[in-house]
C-alpha cells in the first residue's frame, strides 16, 4: 500500500473496524431498558480521566451544557477534545483545566463574537496542546466513517496545505482517477454528550433544525449521554418515526434538562444568552476570572437546576424565547464593549 | 506614502461590504461564513441578487435572511430555508460542485490567495492561536470560486504564511490540480478596504483590478508584506449607495455587530 | 497504487469526480426556476436512447410509474438499468425491451410474491445482458460517493464472493488496519426518476415513510424527474425546511401525478395494487402477454390519468388506500393463483 | 430412505418458522428479509421476544409489526417504528456492529453456508437468473451471526455453488478473515424443513444440530448433495405449540402468503 503523504498529527479515537465492532457488540445493549438517570450520575458513569469526548451540536448552538458543567464539576482531568465545530463548549471546557488535548476544526473562536480569550491562553501558555488540526467537513467525515464501521473515509480536501500536514490523515492515488486522494481515518469517541429538543427514557431523539453532524456523531460514540429539553412518552416517537435523529440502541444514558443549552441557543426553542457569554467572554481573559465564573456558576451550586436560577431564572429564559421568536431584539454587550 | 482618503459618508467595513457584495451573482450559490462575508452576502440578497442560493455548513440551504446570525449554525440561518439538513449532506454536495462562490475571511493571505487562519507563531507553542480551518479549508477547496474579504497590511499579507490553513492557488499555476483537489477557479477576487485584486493568470500572483475611491497605487503596496502586480489599466470600484448604505445600517446590522467595527 | 483485486464488472456511470463536477457546474442550475412540465415533455427531454438509469424507492414502494410507462410509450432504447432495489419498475421496464444492459443488486423478483416472469426471460435468452453484480449496500453506497463527489466509498462487503469478482469494485489493503477493504466505484446515473409525496414547483420535495436512498440518488443523478403526488406552495417548504428531502437545485423536472406510483405502493397514502400485479405477473408469463399488458396500459392510452381510469378509477385508488390504513385486508391474487 | 413422517397437526413451513423463531432472543437485533424469515421473526416478536429490534433494509428500525408486510420497503415496516430513516443509515450501522443476527434465505447453499441467489447455470446467459444479492450479501458480511433458512435438497444444497453470491464460512476457517470481511460468527444455524444444523468449529463444515420430530438422519443426508456432519448426539427439534399454530394462522399470515405454500 503505497501512501503518497502522512499526516503527522496524532490519531485520535481511531480503532480498528473490528475492534470498534466487538466494543458494540459487548457495549451497546439493544435492549429498551430504561435509561434515565440524573446528569451527576451519567458523567460520574460514562466519562473518564482521559476520554476522547466530542460535544454534539454546533459549538454554541444546542449544547449539552448541563453535562459540561458537571464534567467540570467532577473535576475530570486529561481529556482529549474533539475541537469539531468547537466554540462555547470546547472554550469553557478548556479554560476550566479538563482538557489535555485537542484536534482542531474550528476552536478558540466565538465566531462572531471574537476570539476566546480562556481558551487561547491554555494554548499559548502550553497547558493543552493541539495535537492534530482538521477541517470541519473533515473531522464530520471522521464521524461518518466511525458511523459506517469503516477505518476511513475518502475526502479532496485539505490537499495541498498545512491543514493536512498536521492531521492524521493520508494521501494515496485513488486507483479509479489516478489522482491523489485523502483518507480521513474513522473516529470513535470514547464519550460524546448530545442535547435535543425531545427524548424518550430509552434514548430514542427528535433534533429540530439542522442535525448538523449529530446522525454521524451519535452512531460512532462508544459511549453517548442524551440531554433532553423534554422526556416524551415512546408513543410520540413510535407514531412519527421520521422524525427520529438518535435511536435509542446508541444512547447509554438519558437526562432530562430544561434549557439544557443556556447560555447556548435551543434552535425555535430559546436563543444565546448574549449577556451570560459577554460575562464568559470578559471574565476567561484571566486565570482569576475563571475561577471566578466556575466558583460562581459552577462549584457553588449542586446541578443545572441551582444554575438556571443563578443566571436569571424564568424570567430571563422567557426573554430568550421571544428573542428566538424575533420578538425581541437581540443585544450584544461583547459587541458594544469593543467600540 | 499613497493616499486613502476617506469618503465621509461611509465608512472602510461599510464600503468592503458593498464591494464584495458586488461579485455575488443572482441565481449563483454561495457558502459563506460569518462575519463581513454574511453582510456582503445578505446586502447581495437584498438587492440585485434575490435568488442567491445561501448555504451555511451547519446544513441550512437556501435560506431568506430576516436578521443577522451570530453564528453559522444559528437557527437565524434557516429562517425560510428550503432545507435545514446536515453538515454531511451540505459539505457533499459543495465537494460535488454545487457551490459557485465560497466566501471567506482571513487573518493572513499570501501573495498565491492562500489562507492562514491557524497560528501565529510556531505550531506547537503559538504567539497566536487562532480558530484554525473551520470550515474555510472546505470551502476554498470545494467552490468553484473563492471570494476572500479581508483587511490588507503588512502584518496580514504577508510573503509567507505562519500556517497554510487554506488553499488559494497553493505553489502557483497547477498547484491545486498536483495537488489532488477538485477542478475549480481558486481563489478569484480578494477585496480589503483599500481595492479589489485578482490573481494574474500566468502566475497566480495576487493583481490590483479596481481601487477604491480616493484610494492610490502607493497605498495598496504600502500595506502589503509581498508586492502587488499592477495592470496597466485599473478600474476604480464602485462607491456604496445611499440604499446599499441604509439597508446596512437599518435592516441587516442595526446593532452595529459587525459594521460597526 | 496496488490492487488486490479488481471486479470484472462493466463500470456504468461513473466520471471522473472532476468530469462530474463541471457537469454540475453548467447543467444544474441554481436558480429558482419554474421547472412545471409534463410527464412526457419530461421523459423526451431528459431521457436519452442509452441513457444509464435509475429509478427512486424501492422497486415498487414509492416508484414513479407515470415515467416508467413513458419511457414504454416513447419506445426508449438501449438503456443501461441500475438493478438497485428494483422490483416491479425494472420487471416492467425490461420486458418492454428498453433494456440492454443491467447491474444488478435485487433485480429480476418481486418480493413475496416471487420471481418475475418477463425480465428473467429477457435474461435468460440473451436480450438484456447482466454486466455487473453488486448488493443493496453496495449499489446505494455508489450513489453516496456520487452525492459526495468522491471516486469511490470504501466499504467491508462483497469481500469474498463471486459477487465481488463481477462486480465494478476493487480491493486494497487498509493503510491504516492493514485489512483487505473493498472500494465501490461512485454512480452518477445519466437520468434518475424518483416519485415523492410532496413538491414545490422549483423541485424542492418531502418524502413520508424511509426515504431509502433518495437522498443519495437524488444528489448524484445527472438529470432528475421528479414526480409528485401533489404540488405545494413553496411557504409550506420553507415553513418546514427540516422535512425537505430533495433540495430544488437537484431536480430538472417536477411533474403532479396524483396516485403516480400505482399499482406500488405509496406509503402512508395507498397500498400495492395487487391484482393489478397479479394481472402483470400473468402476462408477463410471455413476450405476447407482456404486448397485451402494455397495449391495454400504456399505448392505448395519452398518458398517466388516462390509464388511471383503465386501472378502475377513482373508486379503486379509495379502496387501496383504505388497505394502506389497515382498514380493510390486503388480497394478494398472486398467491392465491399458485396454491 | 430415511423417515420424514409429518405430523398433521402442522405443514412443513409452520414447523420451519416456529423452529427458526426460536434462535432469536429478547432484547437482540435481527435483520430481515421477507418470506419465512420474516414469519419466523413476526412470530418471535410476539411470543418469547417481545423486545427484539427488528430492521428492515428499506430504513426500518424497531418495527412492531402488525401486518405481514409484502416487501422489506412496505410501509408496513414502519409500524409502530421507532424510526424511518435510510438504507445508508440502516447499512452503516450494520457494518458497524449493531446487528446480532441477520437472517437469510437462499436458492443454493454449500457445505461451508455460502449462499447462491444470482444464477442457476451460466452467468453470461443463464439457465435461471435469480435477484442476486439484495441485501443478502450485505447482511452475511455485516451481521455478527446468520441464520439461514431454506428448503433443502439434493438441489439446494450443493457440492458446489453455481455462483457464491453472500458470504458463508467461504473456504473454511480464517476465510472470513483473510477475505477482508468484519469480525463475526458467520453462518449460526440453518434451519430446514427435515433439520437444524450449526458449524463445526474445526471445518465450518455443516454440521446436523436437531433432527425435526419425525425426522431421522437418513433423510437429511438423502436431502442434500454434500455429506452432512452428524455429531454423536442429536436433539430433536421442539413441535410447534397451539399457540404458535394459532399465531401464524389466525395473526400473521391469515391469507396464507407464506404459510400456504
Amino acid at each position: 500500500m503505497k501512501v503518497l503523504q502522512e499526516g503527522t498529527g496524532k490519531l485520535l479515537g481511531w480503532h480498528d473496524p473490528d475492534e470498534q465492532r466487538l466494543w458494540v457488540h459487548e457495549h451497546k445493549t439493544r435492549e429498551l431498558v430504561d435509561k434515565r438517570c440524573s446528569v451527576s450520575e451519567a458523567v460520574s458513569r460514562l466519562i473518564q480521566d482521559g476520554d476522547y469526548v466530542a460535544s454534539g451540536g454546533f459549538g454554541h448552538v444546542r449544547v449539552g451544557m448541563a453535562v459540561l458543567y458537571e464534567i467540570i464539576r467532577q473535576k475530570k482531568r486529561h481529556l482529549k477534545l474533539a475541537g469539531k465545530t468547537a466554540v462555547h463548549d470546547a472554550d469553557v471546557l478548556m479554560s476550566a483545566g479538563c482538557v489535555d488535548e485537542v484536534e482542531a476544526a474550528y476552536t478558540f473562536g466565538h465566531e462572531l463574537r471574537g476570539l476566546s480569550p480562556g481558551s487561547r491562553r491554555m494554548v499559548q501558555t502550553g497547558r493543552v496542546k493541539v495535537v492534530a488540526e482538521i477541517s470541519n467537513a473533515g473531522y464530520q467525515w471522521r464521524f461518518l466513517a466511525g458511523m459506517m464501521g469503516l477505518p476511513f473515509i475518502p475526502a479532496r480536501n485539505l490537499l495541498g496545505t498545512d491543514t493536512l500536514r498536521y492531521s492524521s490523515a493520508k494521501v494515496i492515488e485513488d486507483p479509479f482517477s489516478g489522482k491523489p486522494i485523502c483518507l480521513i481515518p474513522a473516529a470513535y469517541p470514547d464519550a460524546v454528550f448530545i442535547h435535543v429538543q425531545r427524548a424518550d427514557k430509552y434514548g430514542n431523539c427528535q433534533i429540530d433544525g439542522s442535525v448538523v453532524e449529530d446522525i454521524e456523531l451519535s452512531r460512532c460514540a462508544r459511549r453517548l449521554i442524551v440531554t433532553t429539553e423534554k422526556l416524551v412518552d415512546t408513543d410520540e416517537i413510535r407514531s412519527q418515526p421520521d422524525r427520529t435523529a438518535i435511536p435509542y440502541f446508541v444512547v447509554d444514558a438519558v437526562c432530562e434538562v430544561p434549557f439544557g443549552s443556556h447560555p447556548c441557543q435551543m434552535p425555535q426553542d430559546y436563543y444565546f444568552d448574549e449577556e451570560h457569554i459577554a460575562e464568559w467572554l470578559a471574565l476567561s481573559k484571566s486565570d482569576q476570572g475563571v475561577q471566578e465564573y466556575l466558583d460562581k456558576y459552577v462549584f457553588s451550586v449542586k446541578d443545572f437546576a441551582g444554575y438556571l436560577d443563578k443566571v436569571g431564572g424564568a424570567a430571563l429564559l422567557e426573554r430568550l424565547r421571544r428573542i428566538e421568536r424575533y420578538e425581541e431584539p437581540m443585544v450584544a454587550p461583547w459587541c458594544t464593549a469593543e467600540r | 506614502m499613497g493616499s486613502t482618503s476617506q469618503d465621509p459618508r461611509y465608512t472602510p467595513t461599510e464600503l468592503l461590504a458593498c464591494v464584495a457584495s458586488g461579485f455575488l451573482e443572482d441565481g449563483c450559490s454561495v457558502f459563506v461564513g460569518t462575519g463581513l462575508p454574511l453582510i456582503a452576502t445578505m446586502l447581495a440578497q437584498r438587492t440585485h441578487a434575490p435568488g442567491l442560493l445561501i448555504f451555511f455548513e451547519a446544513g441550512s440551504f437556501g435560506p431568506q435572511l430576516k436578521a443577522l446570525p451570530i453564528s453559522v449554525g444559528d437557527s437565524r440561518t434557516l429562517h425560510r430555508a428550503i432545507s435545514a439538513s446536515s453538515m454531511h449532506d451540505l459539505m457533499s454536495i459543495s465537494q460535488a460542485g454545487f457551490v459557485d462562490y465560497g466566501f471567506l475571511g482571513g487573518a493572513q493571505m499570501d501573495s498565491r490567495g492562500n489562507i492562514n487562519t491557524t497560528v501565529i507563531g510556531d505550531h506547537a507553542l503559538p504567539k497566536a492561536r487562532l480558530p484554525g480551518s473551520g470550515g474555510a479549508n472546505d470551502v476554498a477547496s470545494f467552490a468553484h470560486r473563492t471570494l476572500i474579504i479581508m483587511r490588507q497590511s503588512e502584518r496580514s499579507f504577508v510573503g509567507k504564511l505562519d500556517f497554510l490553513t487554506t488553499p488559494g492557488h497553493l505553489d502557483g499555476p497547477g498547484g491545486r490540480q498536483r495537488a489532488g483537489l477538485p477542478v475549480g477557479d481558486g481563489p478569484y477576487r480578494v477585496v480589503t478596504q483599500l481595492a479589489v485584486y485578482d490573481f494574474d493568470e500566468g502566475t497566480k500572483r495576487l493583481r490590483l483590478h479596481s481601487l477604491h475611491p480616493g484610494v492610490d497605487v502607493a497605498a495598496v503596496q504600502k500595506n502589503s508584506g509581498f508586492s502587488i502586480l499592477v495592470p496597466e489599466r485599473v478600474a476604480v470600484s464602485p462607491a456604496p449607495t445611499a440604499e446599499q448604505l441604509r439597508l446596512l445600517r437599518e435592516v441587516i446590522d442595526p446593532a452595529g455587530i459587525v459594521i460597526g467595527k
